[in-house]
């Protein structure tokens, strides 16, 4: 028989070059590659934002209070004095942070919930229950109402905006996972006497994987805007501490005058959003087996 | 034979889609014909090419984006492959109609099956709405469906497999075609009833002389239905002769490699079966020598440098082979 | 008529005397069904009163149209699916309602295959690892290294090179994912293996190397096969003993020869005469079956083949047949057979 | 059909049941003590204990629960903190503004999304199908507020042609001025609406377009027209309809943004008003109040998906 040294040396460059078909055909898609590109830019700007920017986003400098755009303040400044492309920067960290804190904990919340719904069928009519019930409050109002109860704070705004879409990750969770329980490997590995822990964890859940992940995606995106109409009706992330929303909230006061206070940050956060939109796009065609 | 005229004649046809992967040619210079009242036979594995070649004949495919025709398609001494999309329409389902394997994913499920049958009529006949349902229905009885004015009004997922199938030959047959293009009829039903739906097509191609284009993996359904048979692998022709001659006397190694590789009610149990070596290749990974040589008992040196080209053997039989006669 | 004392010996003696490694007797599964505007309770009589048994190293076949309950049969033998009564004797012993490490260690020698190639493997993990996995659960082989050579060598047997062992499934054709879900079964060195409908979806040649690799590893690892299939042919060719059914019911039972030469029970012989010849030459005369095949839902009274059979009779409508063995090893339910 | 009517009205009570825990656990269980917030932060204890007994807030939860929902049933959903007046009463002054922008959004969502939804399908892959997919995608990744704001920017401030807040009824400023009025709002929420319902009705028409009947219709020799307005049609309509229902549901509540940012006094300005002023009776009252209406109208659309596809009209279930 071959020698075991021998296998592991093909087990080896197999793995590797399995995970090189993978990233090939990802970066073929120009869809997903796009959707890329500017989400890393977005992020980039985020994190790097101190160097970026000389100026400093909260402090008040009521001497240029107005100032058009100018190669000083290239999006010029606010009510304040503060300068509108630092607060958008700075913004679109606080946005990011809270879309990826909300997309993971949904992702996970509702992996779990779906399994469970999809896997134990006593449980299935619970968890759908509530899930829908909570669907049925649109998701703006349940936001406003949650924020209400737990004081605006931007922990607090992670928390509503999870409590807000779980239920519609479990949803798409539990309906891919119910197809992959139909699928034929799962009565085998049953047959071969799997208990339901390798059968849920180990065959379930990784070919559910991919469908819950583009759905995660999309919470990404849907996150960020429902903070941001949070923070414009006030029940999101307070003041000072510059958001999306909250910019923008400041801004409407003063459109008729100084109109770059509305139109810069706007065009920012479409961007954004966009960018993830299309990265999810982008993983559901990679994802789907039948695009490959 | 000889002087029976032929109702399709198909030249020279090639079919190829354009992928992501460039250019796939998935039916390669393929030449054949169909006298009038005949029932020739189309076999072949998956991915031979059979099912793109009759819907390439009833051009079903997207030709904006998908796919490109090249050689020609005379029906009725004209030529299919020019005609404007405006004259297909009236030749199809008309003068040529197809049916197809999935009788429950190819019928219209929002709509009555007396409808669907109805529509062609209202289309090509220009019956008015109750004449035409009056006339499917008696479609439906030709057919044998048991209690037609009652199926008429059923929806096609309240209708058993065999009941499906031959309200599809009912709409088929409406407008009594020429041709019948029937791909894999039976090949999703149960033995008693493929036996009915194949009497069906039988009697229907005696009673109103329809040619029919019967396409199909299965042996036995050939062996007893079709008068004639075209053999194909990997996009082309291998094989074209009388049912007799390709059962009796086959002549190309892949035709005798399917014949003794299929258990029937005679073969041997205590042997081996007959086994071709190897797998069918990607259309994608053919070389410039004849398409079987790879998994060919008798393929020789030349076999693998140059392919060879399809040619008469005797009045009846051609094959696609530089050593069939040996 | 001495061998009808053998359905009298209790399983585990026919066990040891007569090598009957599996036993089923008047195995039923019936699944609830909720029909109608108000939910009335119905059932589906997938499954009625079927017995057979299968000795060690014969390949027993189970033949029938869809909606006949042989899928249903080889599950429940399996205890894939709960049975609703009767018993399945695995070595002498019932196994129905066994669970937990008892039903684990049973399963190991009872092992099945699958019809269709393209979902019976999980897509995200490499072959070699799926054959991996069944010694795994079972604690057979020390370690990876063990087990890794242990799948190799199965699946080397099956005819998958070693270097295709960390390829996943999709990059295989359909005959070589049924060679690699029959290697995930042999791995653990079963008995017993339910074949269900194994060759149905492939193509025609690659049948033959299928059916035919099935028979080698019969011979070298003196397995039983309990083969499932519509396709008579297939049947006929690879079965040492056939049993009919028709909607749940076992019609016929006989040794293969028997069974295509001497067929009894009217629906056989229609089965038979419907299956068309690959001789052109040869035109058989028909036994022409009326109608479709009724729905199990509400199965027809008395012998359910009635309302289709040629030969039916006012006794067919009303009582339903006994099974008798007419021949040694050829068993009939009809009453044709019954007087 | 019975069965699936039967089905539906058991999923929707047993929604609403949840849905009125969730909401009253929402504002009883968690929030601060609502004497407290009515008195102002200098009453001193005795006084909000007094008022916490007369408002019975220190009687068992449950006792609560039970009389806030047989209140409800009957239509009196409680007194508002700071409005004197019930909320029944708040609600119905300002359900008019809420349907009617609701309405116009879903009818300029509808005709301007399906038409092009279609479209992209038909042409899927050519430059119309990229344009239209491009700008859906935009109006996805955009907040209503955002697009409203921009909107106020161009047709508000730079051309000036249209009044950029507030709401005027037909009997005070005439057909004219009401829609003058209705206008900014109601393209932003049709815009943001249409962007969703493109994108489903183009993939549900991509995905009929594919199927085996589709193929068949035309080996039949039918037009393309008629393939594609009959045949595909029908089909994708049962997946469309139900998206209208969704989308018209999460419209009301998505109006509330609109009606804060154009002073529109809709419900959706009353929920943020008291939101934001904790009159917890009142956010208990709408929520309720619009969730009700979103399951009615996914009632309403789960029953004419019955009409239009046979198989659960008859079978009880889409096979």
């Amino acid at each position: 028989m071959s020698s075991e040294k021998g296998n592991m040396d093909i087990a080896k460059d197999a793995i590797w070059e399995n995970r090189k078909i993978k990233l090939r055909s990802f970066t073929k898609n120009k869809m997903a590659m796009f959707g890329l590109v500017l989400t890393v830019i977005m992020v980039l700007a985020a994190i790097l934002a101190p160097l970026l920017t000389p100026y400093d986003p909260i402090a008040m400098e009521t001497t240029n209070r107005f100032q058009a755009p100018s190669m000083a303040h290239l999006f010029g400044t606010d009510e304040f004095g503060r300068d509108i492309l630092t607060r958008t920067v700075y913004g679109i960290r606080i946005s990011l942070i809270i879309g990826a804190a909300t997309a993971a904990i949904t992702f996970v919340a509702g992996m779990i919930l779906g399994l469970l719904a999809a896997y134990f069928t006593f449980l299935d009519n619970l968890i759908m229950r509530i899930c829908e019930g909570m669907m049925s409050i649109p998701s703006i109002l349940m936001g406003i109402a949650l924020m209400s109860v737990l004081g605006t704070e931007s922990k607090n705004v992670v928390i509503a905006l999870s409590i807000v879409y779980t239920p519609v990750v479990a949803r798409v969770a539990r309906a891919a996972a119910l197809t992959v329980k139909e699928m034929t490997y799962v009565e085998a590995i049953k047959s071969q006497g799997a208990g339901w822990m390798r059968i849920l964890f180990k065959h379930i859940a990784p070919n559910t994987l991919s469908s819950v992940i583009v759905q995660a995606t999309y919470i990404f995106a849907t996150a960020i805007i429902l903070e941001a109409a949070l923070s414009f009706l006030g029940a999101g992330i307070p003041a000072p501490t510059p958001s999306m929303g909250n910019i923008l909230n400041e801004a409407k006061q003063y459109i008729f005058n100084s109109w770059w206070l509305t139109l810069f940050p706007s065009i920012v956060m479409i961007l954004l959003v966009m960018g993830i939109n299309i990265l999810g796009d982008g993983i559901r065609d990679v994802m789907d087996p039948t695009a490959n | 034979m000889e002087n029976t005229e032929k109702i399709l004649q198909v030249q020279n046809l090639k079919t190829s889609f354009t992928t992501l992967r460039g250019q796939v040619v998935a039916v390669d210079g393929v030449t054949f014909h169909v006298n009038k009242g005949e029932i020739l036979g189309i076999v072949g594995e998956s991915g031979c090419g059979k099912s793109v070649t009759s819907q390439s004949i009833m051009r079903l495919y997207d030709e904006k984006k998908l796919v490109t025709y090249e050689g020609q398609i005379k029906f009725e001494d004209r030529n299919l492959l020019d005609l404007e999309e405006k004259e297909m329409e009236s030749i199809r389902g008309n003068e040529i109609s197809m049916i197809f394997q999935d009788s429950l994913s190819s019928l219209n499920p929002v709509f009555t099956v007396g409808d669907q049958i109805a529509e062609t009529l209202r289309v090509h006949q220009g019956m008015d709405k109750k004449e035409s349902l009056k006339k499917a229905e008696e479609m439906l009885r030709l057919t044998g469906i048991p209690a037609p004015e009652k199926r008429v009004h059923n929806y096609p997922f309240e209708m058993s497999g065999g009941m499906r199938q031959r309200a599809m030959i009912a709409m088929a047959l409406a407008c009594q075609p020429k041709l019948l293009i029937a791909d894999e009829p039976t090949t999703a039903l149960d033995v008693t009833i493929q036996d009915q739906i194949m009497d069906l097509i039988r009697d229907l191609n005696r009673e109103l002389n329809t040619g029919i284009m019967l396409i199909t993996h299965d042996l036995g359904v050939v062996a007893q239905t079709c008068q004639r048979v075209i053999i194909m692998y990997l996009g082309q022709i291998v094989e074209e002769g009388s049912v007799t001659d390709i059962f009796d006397r086959p002549l190309h190694p892949y035709t005798m490699g399917l014949i003794k590789s299929i258990p029937t009610m005679e073969t041997d149990r205590h042997e081996k079966l007959f086994m071709i070596k190897g797998t069918v290749p990607a259309l994608t990974e053919i070389g410039e020598g004849c398409r079987f040589c790879e998994r060919c008992p008798k393929a020789q040196e030349k076999c693998f440098k140059e392919s060879p080209e399809i040619h008469q053997i005797n009045e009846t039989q051609s094959v696609r082979c530089f050593y069939s006669d040996k | 008529m001495r061998n009808m004392a053998v359905h009298e010996l209790t399983p585990a003696q026919k066990y040891l005397e007569d090598r009957t490694i599996l036993d089923v007797r008047n195995l039923t599964k019936e699944f609830p069904v909720k029909e109608g505007v108000f939910q009335q309770k119905k059932t589906v009589k997938a499954v009625t009163d079927v017995s057979f048994s299968i000795r060690e190293n014969e390949t027993f076949s189970l033949v029938g149209e869809s909606g006949c309950g042989k899928s249903t049969t080889g599950r429940a033998v399996l205890q894939l699916i709960k049975p609703t009564s009767g018993e399945v004797y695995f070595r002498g012993k019932n196994i129905v309602g066994l669970k937990g490490r008892p039903l684990k260690e049973v399963r190991q020698s009872m092992q099945m295959i699958f019809q269709d190639p393209y979902s019976s493997l999980n897509p995200r993990i490499p072959v070699g690892e799926i054959v991996e996995e069944a010694l795994k659960i079972n604690h057979i082989g020390v370690g990876k290294k063990e087990r890794m050579s242990l799948s190799m060598e199965i699946l080397n047997k099956v005819g998958i090179r070693k270097d295709q062992y960390y390829r996943y499934p999709h990059e295989f054709s359909g005959g070589q994912k049924q060679r690699i879900g029959l290697a995930r079964a042999l791995v653990l060195s079963p008995e017993i293996v339910v074949c269900d409908e194994p060759v149905s979806a492939l193509d025609v040649s690659i049948q033959s190397q299928v059916l035919n690799l099935l028979n080698d590893i019969k011979k070298d690892m003196k397995i039983a096969y309990l083969f499932i299939s519509h396709n008579m042919s297939v049947v006929r060719y690879i079965s040492d003993r056939v049993g009919v059914m028709y909607l749940g019911s076992l019609v016929e039972e006989a040794k293969t020869d028997e069974m295509f030469a001497n067929p009894l029970h009217p629906y056989t012989k229609a089965l038979l005469s419907a299956v068309p010849e690959a001789n052109p030459h040869v035109k058989k005369e028909k036994i022409k079956l009326t109608g479709d095949i009724p729905s199990p839902m509400n199965p027809p009274s008395g012998c359910t083949f009635h309302n289709r059979c040629p030969y039916a009779t006012e006794m067919c409508e009303r009582l339903a047949p006994k099974r008798k063995e007419v021949e040694t090893g050829h068993f009939v339910t009809c009453h044709l057979y019954n007087n | 059909m019975g069965k699936y009517l039967i089905n539906k009205l058991i999923s929707v009570i047993t929604t609403l049941f949840i849905l009125s825990i969730f909401i009253f656990g929402l504002t009883h269980v968690m929030a601060g003590d609502p004497a407290q917030a009515m008195l102002g932060s200098n009453a001193d204890s005795t006084q909000i204990e007094a008022l916490r007994e007369e408002m019975g807030l220190n009687r068992p939860l449950v006792e609560q629960y039970v009389d806030w929902v047989s209140d409800a049933v009957r239509g009196d959903l409680g007194d508002s903190y700071f409005r004197h007046q019930s909320v029944t009463a708040a609600l119905a002054e300002r359900i008019g503004p809420s349907l009617i922008l609701s309405f116009w959004s879903e009818l300029i969502a509808v005709v301007l999304a399906i038409p092009l939804g279609i479209v992209a399908a038909k042409r899927k892959g050519e430059a119309a199908d990229v344009a239209v997919s491009a700008t859906a995608m935009l109006g996805m990744s955009m907040p209503s507020f955002l697009l409203g704001l921009l909107l106020i920017l161009v047709f508000g401030v730079f051309l000036g042609i249209l009044p950029v807040s507030g709401y005027v009824t037909i009997a005070k400023g005439g057909l004219l001025e009401h829609i003058r009025y209705l206008v900014l709002p109601c393209v932003t929420m049709g815009l943001i609406q249409s962007a969703l319902i493109l994108r489903i009705t183009r993939s549900s028409f991509l995905d009929v377009l594919n199927t085996d009947y589709i193929k068949t219709a035309k080996a039949k020799g039918l037009k393309q027209k008629v393939i594609l307005y009959k045949h595909v049609f029908r089909n994708a309509a049962s997946t469309i309809v139900t998206i209208l229902g969704q989308s018209f549901g999460s419209l009301l509540a998505g109006v509330a943004v609109l009606e804060t940012m154009f002073n529109i006094p809709g419900m959706g300005q009353l929920i943020v008003d008291s939101v934001l002023k904790r009159d917890y009776p009142v956010i208990q009252g709408a929520i309720l109040f619009i969730s009700l209406i979103y399951i009615i109208i996914n009632l309403i659309v789960d029953v004419s998906y019955g009409i239009i596809d046979p198989r659960i009209r008859i079978a009880g279930s889409a096979k």
